[in-house]
């Protein structure tokens, strides 16, 4: 077995408000092997991005690592040194946003954003940090990208810009790549551009991948496995044929049945999951998912579930209609988090 | 129309059983806006503060005459004399009680104050409004008349319209107002022009309501932090305005107090070395007061705004 | 750009036009007239009738107004009624020092200001916050003759620091480092006085900026926390900032007036107080037209300045 | 189309069958460029450039396209929210830029737009109750206690409570409001609702929600959409027909079921082509992927707007633009059977 | 050190304070005290007053008359121009003809109203160009005549101490009507007094250097600086050592509140003087039409508590508008003494409305003038008469005083040592914005002006004194001294209310410490 790059262990994220704290992320576990991609799912405001922003511990000021670790390498990142961990930002670690059309400082040119990074990381001069950004513009795939490295963001088109991002992120050789939602602001035949692109990127470049989205299109694309989140918690992981062909949480059955798919009969109605996501400050007790489930038992209103595998596989799922067929292996650790 | 009885399957019965405890919870808190903003508003520590405070002030002014030890007019003996039992702040250079002054005074700097700027708030709103919200034409001829307003001699405008108007209270007041609605209403043009785009407004259009109810019930409530903050600075300004207004004999009359004229009438060095109680607690109600509304505006802000409500 | 330059200027004739009629309307209706302030207790009527009739008060207003429209198309401004001197003269020996003033205030107030800004809205309702707002309040609250007095008080009379006032030591070496002296006290008072209100606007404008993704990217880079917001949020937080240039020129211009007096700075401030105790028409209509020459100017060159600091805006 | 609409041809006896509810005639929709010193227009944003289709009572016809293709502007010229610089949009055979501003607010009772965005489509400062109360006495159709009445009622059938009704927008979540934004939109009784992109800015598990409610409404009140999206999936559940548009144009129009089976135009393929498919196994399928961004809608390229991208571009593409053609299924392409790969 | 820091202008170098920025230097046409004051420096007049009524030689070494009628002028033998052309006759003649000529734009047009072959007004009539009565004798003497005889005090004081003349060699060419703005008075430039003109910055300093050939020898003060800032400063200048002294008379006063401050000062003395400026309040007799009433008010008026409370006692409370430095003062009159008793008493025999409402118009500029304001509003409503006070900037003042849009004016006077005040007390004066009109006052104050003999003359004005006093049109408030401080660097000089210009070339500093 290769070394693991990335393993994130009961991983819990908060924030500070006027009440006290909010939990954004309860508990989160998974590892990532070089060159693999694991992809995030999940409804708005699950915590997919809090989960990539606390690997890059990029939190802001309210926001904090409340519980668990999260190793790079071996290195815990939860707990490094600010110092230390502004040299893995960016080098080590990249991360692409949602939104191109912001991400991007409108009052610098695209080289000044890029050349900052290189030099910053890579010790190069000026000229040659330029140098080898228009070497990376040009491997996104940016037209005349001797004239686009002087231009403002504002000049390029929201694909553009995101191919932009890429290649920001691609130019210190990271090993692992955070795309948080990458194609959601794009149109479709942008957004099978520019997932062209990090596809080919990562055969090239071998990088490690964490690419999150609520597109389960876009997940069955890009991912080896995924993890699927609700209300700040993994529920269900495995790796995407599994999961697309069984999946196990009634939350991950709900989402396949409610996508409109394009052989899907016009004439049938949309299954759909009832209800909303409960909000951070009103999460029920129990099974989060209890109160959406058309499965829920007895027991779902009172205890919570772990995520535990499925019959020793790589199938892990946090519900208990699956109780009998999962072993709790991990019941210490469960005890701390109850 | 006859609304029929439309069975929601799926979704009924999602909210007769899964919603359930969403429902009650959220019933239980059915709150109206003001409510909530109150409740908002009294979590600002410093806006309770501003509040109380003002409201102090606001009390002074209205109960001056059961408050005020002494008449604010009357002559003592010693004149520039230091606090002491008889005077709890001495007495001015004319030998009037000080504290009774101030106590008074707080009326008419109060009045100048939020008298000015509601009028110029009003003024500079609605002209904003018009000219963001139609845009073209109007727009052009407002903003033109923006600028000539300007960049007008400000002082010399005012020396003719007291003039014209003999200087009182509700003249300065009138003044003012009628002269510090610029700002606002470029301020309300600017904010106009982008909320006249966003879909709330466009879906009041699509629905058949008139300019005027758009403008003024959905525009305007949805750019007053902006308002509400260039008025609370606004405030400071009318009353200090009002002080050097007293420069050109066209402030407040004498010998009517005002904060602003009990400061300017202590513009002397031997006063500000040695008389310390001629300047520091007129200086200190208008610090007070401004920064007391200024909370209050901060925390009003914060708790009208409806990001901060989710 | 030219073009938008050209075709903002075209736009301000027809502004300038107006603020001429209406304060040349302004001025004349202002009560008491220009003859009897020149004239000492002893004048007889023949000197009043002849002072009136020099000056061309007999004739009606709009009369007056054309001509004065028509001197001013030649580049005159006329003479002032007091001094007898050409207004352009009198104007143009205090529009340096007034610059100079101005210029060094606001400077001020920009040094002051940006720094505390950037703190306040960095550490948002922390108790930094709090007492830097209150300062600002306190920058507002306190008028400019008090604290002019004071600084006098403090630096000049116990610190001997630096002269009372004036622009120049009299009979002295002159020189920069001499008007140095004088200028700094006076552009202090002021400047503290707009960086009350400026830090005010770097703070909200700074705040406002600290939300957007772009810092979010910058951080991501492995930027240091203080590059993220002196180079990548402030740069964006200026172009609101610049606006308020544009707000404080035509307010310093009218505003100096005290902090001119006290310090005996020779600024236009003085000589606008000067010309309307004296109901000097002619310098009156000339420091309007100059005033509104200023406000619109400034507005211009906040527009063109908000295109130098944010790539996005193009003028055409 | 038939099929679908004779429920409401039954329904409806008084209007002639077959007639269509919207004509939208060589609508045009040009957004100045302004510059110069008199700012002179030197330019047109050409957002809609001549589109022609009618949507039948009952039925639902969808505008698909990428992003800044004229979807929105071509659905909020129809409610007269951005009223055509040429062509004409008739409501049951009247003319709406025919209509005097009176006439325009009556007629607006008829025609309602849903908006993309839950979040700015509602006023965060007004309650509920009063957002869905508000139309109703705007235009005196109740008093103020009918009015809320109906708001309560309007509230249950979109699957809301009408305890609900004194909250604010913020109070929901993004599909409570879209809902509360259907309900607004019902409120004064319709014919027809624009419907811009309504589920896009919804998660997945709510998207579905939406989508049955409006159909379910669509039966129940014979209402007819115009439903605008960039997601195929959706458009493909809800609508009867389908309209492709690319660069302000329509390149093809037809039945919902002949555009999925059978697409003629190549910007269509591409589109169905790129849309990632919720299935690992489908990964390594043959994808066509068009380079290129659309082009500048000031600057059209000439000959067929979308040559500059087209896989099979041929040198006629270049000078000569196709008209839509064909019976019941239309395509603008040279080519509308050439296969790609 | 103190002052070291101030001023670099070594010990030749004198910075006198002032208050009021001089206008211009149109010695025929400046308006105001300062500007005349700066003048004085610049042009000798014929004389000097060093004291009440005593006048010492200055640019003339005689100003004579035997009949009272006609005055003969003798000029200083080797008075001199700065640009080294003497002073003549002809240069005095020019001037004179210049202020009489309608086309010049004068302010002192006034002081030759009294000569003979001019109009009431002084001046010459149309066509003609030179004054018959006035007559060149020689280089250096000059004659001129009255229309009547009058009391030569009066001509000394007018012609002899306020009239400067110019250099006819340098402005003859100037057409009349283009004299007011001819650049020679923005920057004299051929003048014959004690100090030249080197540049006035305006609001902030006018320097002046010593005339090295002045005829009355050259000056010990190399430089002279007048400085011009506001009254507040003042005494933080005299403290730091930027300033020699204040100019006092009206256009240099320290204000009254920072006496005991300026007395306590190390490097200074102080001195105080009485002078013949006054405070007035004005009745609008065609409003207040009441005597009685005006006297009531004045009852009730507690005009020492003024003196001593506003003025730290440096002033006086006198009835009239002469001081007690004029000679002219009737001290038998028995004036009249705060008594608000009385004046309710005179108020309620005299029918007064207590519910009318007293309209008192202040001018602004001057504080002790407001803060006195509000002491008479309490006053007048202690005795039960309403009042309500209202500000207004100089101009509106005049204004309103002319139009009599007022009940009770507030207005500082200062005129002349020489009795004669038409201008504020006969029926057609320019200052009566009181409307009172007695034509006894009129015939005895055409008398008092007309009038030689000054013992004559006393009785005269004392007899109107008394008049006054019963009509009571406008009362004295108070006359306030004039305080001055004087650097203990200043060897010789200090502020004077009369002569101040006299020994200037005397005038000496110590070296800085
Ligand atoms: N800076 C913050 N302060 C407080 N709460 C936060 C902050 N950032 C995120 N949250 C909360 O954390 C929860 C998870 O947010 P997150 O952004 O991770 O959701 P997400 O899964 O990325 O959703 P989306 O698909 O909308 O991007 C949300 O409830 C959000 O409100
Ligand atoms: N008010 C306007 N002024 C100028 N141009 C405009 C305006 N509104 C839209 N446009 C332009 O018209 C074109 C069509 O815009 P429209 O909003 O209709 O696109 P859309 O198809 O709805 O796109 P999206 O999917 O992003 O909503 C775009 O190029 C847009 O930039
Ligand atoms: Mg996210
Ligand atoms: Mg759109
Ligand atoms: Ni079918």
């Amino acid at each position: 077995m290769k070394d693991v790059l990335l393993e994130v262990n009961q991983l819990q994220t908060a924030f500070k408000n006027d009440k006290g704290e909010a939990v954004a992320v309860e508990e989160v576990t998974f590892r990532l092997m070089p060159g693999e991609t694991i992809g995030i799912v999940g409804e708005s405001g699950c915590g997919k991005s809090v989960t990539s922003l606390s690997v890059m511990r990029l939190l802001g000021s309210s926001g904090y690592i409340k519980q668990g670790n999260i190793k790079l390498e071996g290195v815990d990142l939860a707990t490094l040194p600010e110092s230390q961990m502004r040299k893995i930002r960016g080098n080590d670690i990249s991360m692409i946003f949602q939104e191109p059309m912001t991400s991007l400082n409108p009052v610098f040119t695209i080289g000044n954003q890029m050349i900052e990074q290189i030099v910053l990381h890579m010790k190069l001069s000026k000229k040659e940090a330029k140098k080898y950004a228009v070497s990376m513009l040009q491997k996104v795939g940016i037209p005349r990208p001797e004239a686009i490295v002087d231009e403002y963001p504002h000049k390029l088109s929201g694909g553009m810009r995101q191919r932009v991002m890429i290649a920001m992120a691609l130019s210190c050789n990271p090993k692992l790549l955070i795309a948080d939602e990458p194609t959601t602001a794009l149109d479709v035949t942008i957004q099978a551009q520019i997932l062209e692109l990090m596809k080919k990127i990562k055969d090239e470049y071998n990088t490690a991948t964490m690419i999150i989205s609520h597109d389960l299109g876009v997940i069955a694309e890009m991912a080896d496995k995924v993890l699927v989140m609700y209300a700040g918690q993994v529920v269900e992981e495995a790796d995407v044929y599994t999961l697309f062909d069984h999946p196990k949480h009634p939350y991950t059955k709900g989402l396949m049945k409610s996508i409109p798919h394009l052989e899907h009969d016009q004439h049938t109605r949309l299954a759909s999951i009832p209800g909303t996501v409960p909000s951070l400050n009103q999460m029920p007790k129990g099974c989060r998912f209890h109160s959406r489930c058309p499965y829920a038992l007895k027991k779902c209103t009172s205890e919570r579930p772990p995520l535990l595998p499925i019959n020793d596989s790589s199938h892990q799922v946090r519900c208990w209609l699956y109780e009998d067929q999962q072993h709790d292996s991990n019941a210490g650790k469960r005890e701390v988090l109850a | 129309m006859p609304i029929a009885n439309v069975k929601m399957e799926n979704e009924a019965a999602s909210y007769q059983k899964g919603a359930a405890f969403n429902l009650h919870e959220e019933l239980g808190q059915e709150e109206s806006y003001l409510k909530v903003i109150l409740k908002k508003f009294l979590k600002h520590k410093l806006a309770v503060a501003g509040l109380v405070i003002f409201s102090l002030i606001i009390l002074m002014a209205v109960f001056a005459p059961w408050i005020a030890p002494k008449s604010p007019y009357s002559i003592a003996d010693e004149f520039a004399a230091p606090p002491s039992k008889a005077h709890l702040l001495g007495t001015d250079q004319v030998g009037r009680d000080l504290l009774s002054r101030l106590i008074y005074a707080s009326r008419i700097s109060l009045s100048v104050g939020l008298g000015a700027v509601a009028i110029y708030t009003v003024i500079g709103t609605i002209l904003g409004a018009a000219a963001g919200y139609f845009g073209k034409a109007v727009d052009m001829i407002i903003m033109r008349i923006t600028d000539v307003f300007m960049s007008f001699p400000y002082l010399m405008v005012i020396l003719v319209l007291v003039s014209i108007m003999g200087p009182s209270l509700f003249n300065i007041i009138v003044v003012l107002g009628l002269l510090g609605w610029p700002p606002i209403a470029r301020i309300v043009r600017g904010s106009v022009l982008s909320i006249k785009e966003l879909d709330y407004i466009k879906a009041g259009v699509a629905l058949g309501y008139s300019a005027p109810k758009v403008i003024f019930q959905h525009i305007l409530p949805n750019c007053l932090a902006p308002i509400l903050v260039n008025a609370t600075f606004g405030i400071a300004s009318a009353i200090i305005m009002e002080a050097s207004l007293s420069f050109l004999g066209m402030g407040v009359q004498p010998p009517t107090a005002s904060w602003g004229n009990m400061l300017t009438e202590a513009q002397s060095l031997t006063v500000l070395a040695s008389q310390p109680w001629l300047w520091i607690p007129p200086g200190m109600m208008i610090l007070l007061s401004v920064l007391s509304i200024n909370f209050m505006g901060d925390g009003l802000r914060d708790a009208m705004d409806p990001k901060s409500l989710k | 750009m030219f073009q938008y330059i050209v075709r903002r200027l075209l736009i301000a004739v027809p502004v300038l036009f107006g603020v001429t009629i209406f304060s040349f309307f302004i001025v004349n209706l202002a009560p008491g007239n220009p003859v009897e302030m020149q004239l000492n207790p002893d004048a007889t009527a023949a000197d009043i009738a002849l002072k009136k009739e020099a000056l061309g008060l007999n004739d009606p207003i709009y009369v007056q107004y054309i001509r004065w429209l028509e001197n001013l198309v030649r580049g005159d401004f006329g003479f002032s009624y007091s001094t007898h001197e050409p207004v352009m003269g009198l104007i143009g020996e205090r529009l340096i020092p007034t610059i100079m003033l101005m210029g060094t205030a606001l400077l001020i107030a920009y040094l002051i200001a940006i720094p505390i800004g950037i703190i306040s809205a960095t550490k948002q309702y922390s108790w930094v916050d709090y007492l830097t707002t209150s300062f600002s309040f306190l920058g507002i609250s306190i008028p400019h003759f008090f604290l002019g007095l004071g600084a006098i008080y403090v630096f000049a009379i116990i610190f001997h620091l630096v002269p009372t006032g004036g622009m120049n030591t009299l009979g002295g070496p002159g020189g920069f480092a001499d008007t140095f002296s004088h200028l700094i006290l006076p552009a202090l008072v002021l400047g503290t006085g707009i960086a009350g209100n400026m830090v005010r606007y770097v703070r909200s404008s700074l705040l406002e900026i600290l939300g957007h993704d772009f810092l979010r990217t910058a951080r991501a880079k492995g930027l240091k926390e203080f590059i993220v917001v002196n180079k990548h949020a402030l740069r964006n937080a200026l172009i609101p900032i610049i606006t308020i240039i544009g707000i404080d020129i035509p307010l310093l211009i009218g505003g100096a007036v005290v902090t001119e007096q006290i310090f005996q700075w020779p600024g236009l401030g003085q000589l606008t107080i000067q010309s309307i105790s004296s109901r000097d028409y002619p310098t009156l209509m000339a420091l309007n037209f100059i005033a509104a020459i200023t406000v619109l100017s400034s507005n211009l060159i906040t527009d063109i300045l908000y295109s130098v600091a944010d790539p996005r805006i193009k003028y055409h | 189309m038939n099929a679908i609409s004779k429920e409401n041809n039954q329904l409806n006896i008084h209007r002639e069958p077959d007639s269509p509810l919207i004509e939208v005639r060589n609508l045009k929709k040009y957004f100045p460029i302004k510059k110069g010193i008199i700012s002179r227009t030197v330019g047109h944003v050409k957002a809609v450039d001549g589109l022609d289709f009618s949507i039948f009572p009952g039925e639902t016809l969808a505008l698909v396209g990428e992003s800044g293709c004229g979807k929105s502007t071509t659905g909020q010229a129809i409610v007269q929210l951005d009223p055509q610089t040429e062509g004409s949009v008739l409501f049951e055979g009247t003319d709406l830029s025919g209509l005097s501003h009176s006439e325009m607010r009556k007629m607006r009772t008829q025609m309602q737009i849903i908006f993309q965005d839950p979040y700015s489509s509602l006023n965060p400062r007004k309650r509920i109750g009063d957002l869905l109360a508000e139309p109703l006495i705007a235009h005196k159709l109740a008093d103020k206690k009918e009015a809320y009445k109906k708001a309560d009622e309007m509230l249950e059938i979109v699957g809301l409570t009408k305890f609900y009704r004194s909250r604010y927008p913020h109070e929901f979540s993004g599909g409570q409001r879209q809902r509360i934004g259907i309900a607004r939109a019902l409120i004064l009784n319709p014919k027809l609702i624009v419907c811009d992109e309504p589920v896009s800015a919804l998660d997945v598990s709510i998207q579905a929600q939406v989508l049955n409610l409006l159909k379910d409404l669509q039966k129940e009140f014979q209402l007819t959409y115009l439903f605008i999206a960039h997601g195929l999936g959706a458009v493909k559940y809800i609508s009867d027909r389908i309209a492709v548009m690319y660069l302000g144009k329509i390149v093809e129009i037809a039945k919902t079921e002949d555009i999925f089976k059978n697409p003629k135009h190549p910007y269509t393929k591409v589109l169905l082509s790129a849309y990632p498919i919720p299935n690992p196994h489908l990964r390594g399928r043959e994808r066509i992927i068009v380079q290129g961004d659309v082009p500048n809608p000031a600057n059209p390229p000439k000959g067929c707007s979308f040559h500059t991208r087209c896989p099979i571009a041929q040198e006629i593409c270049k000078v000569e633009a196709p008209v839509l053609s064909g019976e019941g299924h239309m395509a603008a392409c040279h080519f509308p059977h050439s296969p790609i790969s | 050190g103190t002052g070291g820091t101030a001023n670099g202008g070594g010990s030749k170098t004198m910075f006198l304070g002032m208050v009021n920025p001089p206008v211009n230097f149109s010695t025929i046409n400046s308006p105001d005290v300062a500007s005349s004051f700066i003048e004085k420096f610049m042009f000798d007049s014929f004389l000097e007053m060093d004291g009440p009524q005593n006048f010492v030689p200055k640019l003339a070494k005689s100003f004579e008359t035997t009949d009272n009628q006609t005055f003969t002028i003798k000029l200083d033998p080797d008075a001199k121009w700065s640009d080294g052309k003497p002073v003549t006759a002809e240069d005095a003649a020019y001037t004179f003809n210049m202020v009489a000529n309608p086309k010049v734009e004068t302010t002192v047009g006034s002081y030759l109203s009294m000569l003979d072959g001019l109009d009431d007004n002084g001046k010459l009539k149309d066509g003609q160009t030179e004054i018959p009565s006035v007559k060149v004798v020689d280089d250096k003497t000059l004659q001129f005549k009255t229309k009547a005889p009058v009391d030569p005090n009066m001509i000394k004081e007018q012609l002899g101490t306020k009239f400067l003349i110019l250099p006819k060699h340098v402005l003859s060419k100037v057409k009349p009507e283009d004299l007011a703005k001819d650049s020679f008075f923005l920057k004299p430039d051929v003048t014959n007094g004690p100090f030249t003109f080197v540049e006035y910055k305006k609001n902030q300093d006018v320097q002046l250097k010593a005339n090295p050939d002045y005829y009355g020898g050259k000056p010990k003060l190399e430089n002279l600086y007048v400085k011009i800032m506001p009254a507040p400063n003042l005494a933080a200048q005299l403290q730091t050592g930027e300033l020699h002294m204040n100019v006092g008379i009206g256009i240099g006063k320290i204000p009254p509140q920072d006496y005991k401050r300026v007395e306590k000062l190390d490097n200074v003395r102080t001195k105080s003087e009485k002078t013949i400026g006054f405070q007035t309040m004005m009745f609008n007799t065609e409003k207040i039409k009441d005597a009685k009433v005006r006297q009531a008010l004045v009852y009730a008026l507690d005009r020492q508590k003024i003196v001593d409370k506003l003025l730290k006692g440096y002033g006086e409370v006198v009835d009239g508008p002469y001081t007690s430095v004029s000679p002219y003062l009737d001290k038998d009159l028995k004036g009249f003494s705060y008594d608000p008793e009385k004046a309710k008493q005179m108020l309620k025999d005299a029918g007064w409305d207590f519910d009318k409402t007293l309209q008192l118009v202040v001018p602004i500029g001057n504080k002790v003038r407001e803060q006195s304001a509000d002491i008479i509003s309490e006053n007048l409503k202690a005795a039960g008469v309403k009042v309500k006070t209202t500000t207004y900037d100089f101009p509106t003042i005049m204004q309103k005083g002319k139009a009599g849009d007022y009940d009770l004016l507030l207005m500082g006077f200062t005129f002349t040592l020489d009795p004669e005040i038409s201008s504020l007390y006969s029926s057609s004066g320019a200052y009566n914005y009181m409307k009172y009109s007695n034509p006894k006052v009129d015939e005895l104050l055409l008398k008092g002006k007309s009038e030689p003999d000054p013992d004559k003359r006393k009785e005269i004005y004392s007899e109107l004194q008394k008049i006054w006093d019963e009509d009571m049109p406008i009362i004295t408030l108070y006359s306030d001294d004039d305080f001055d401080a004087i650097s203990k660097q200043v060897k010789k000089g200090e502020p004077r209310v009369f002569g101040f210009h006299k020994d200037i070339v005397d005038w000496s500093v110590a070296g800085a410490k």
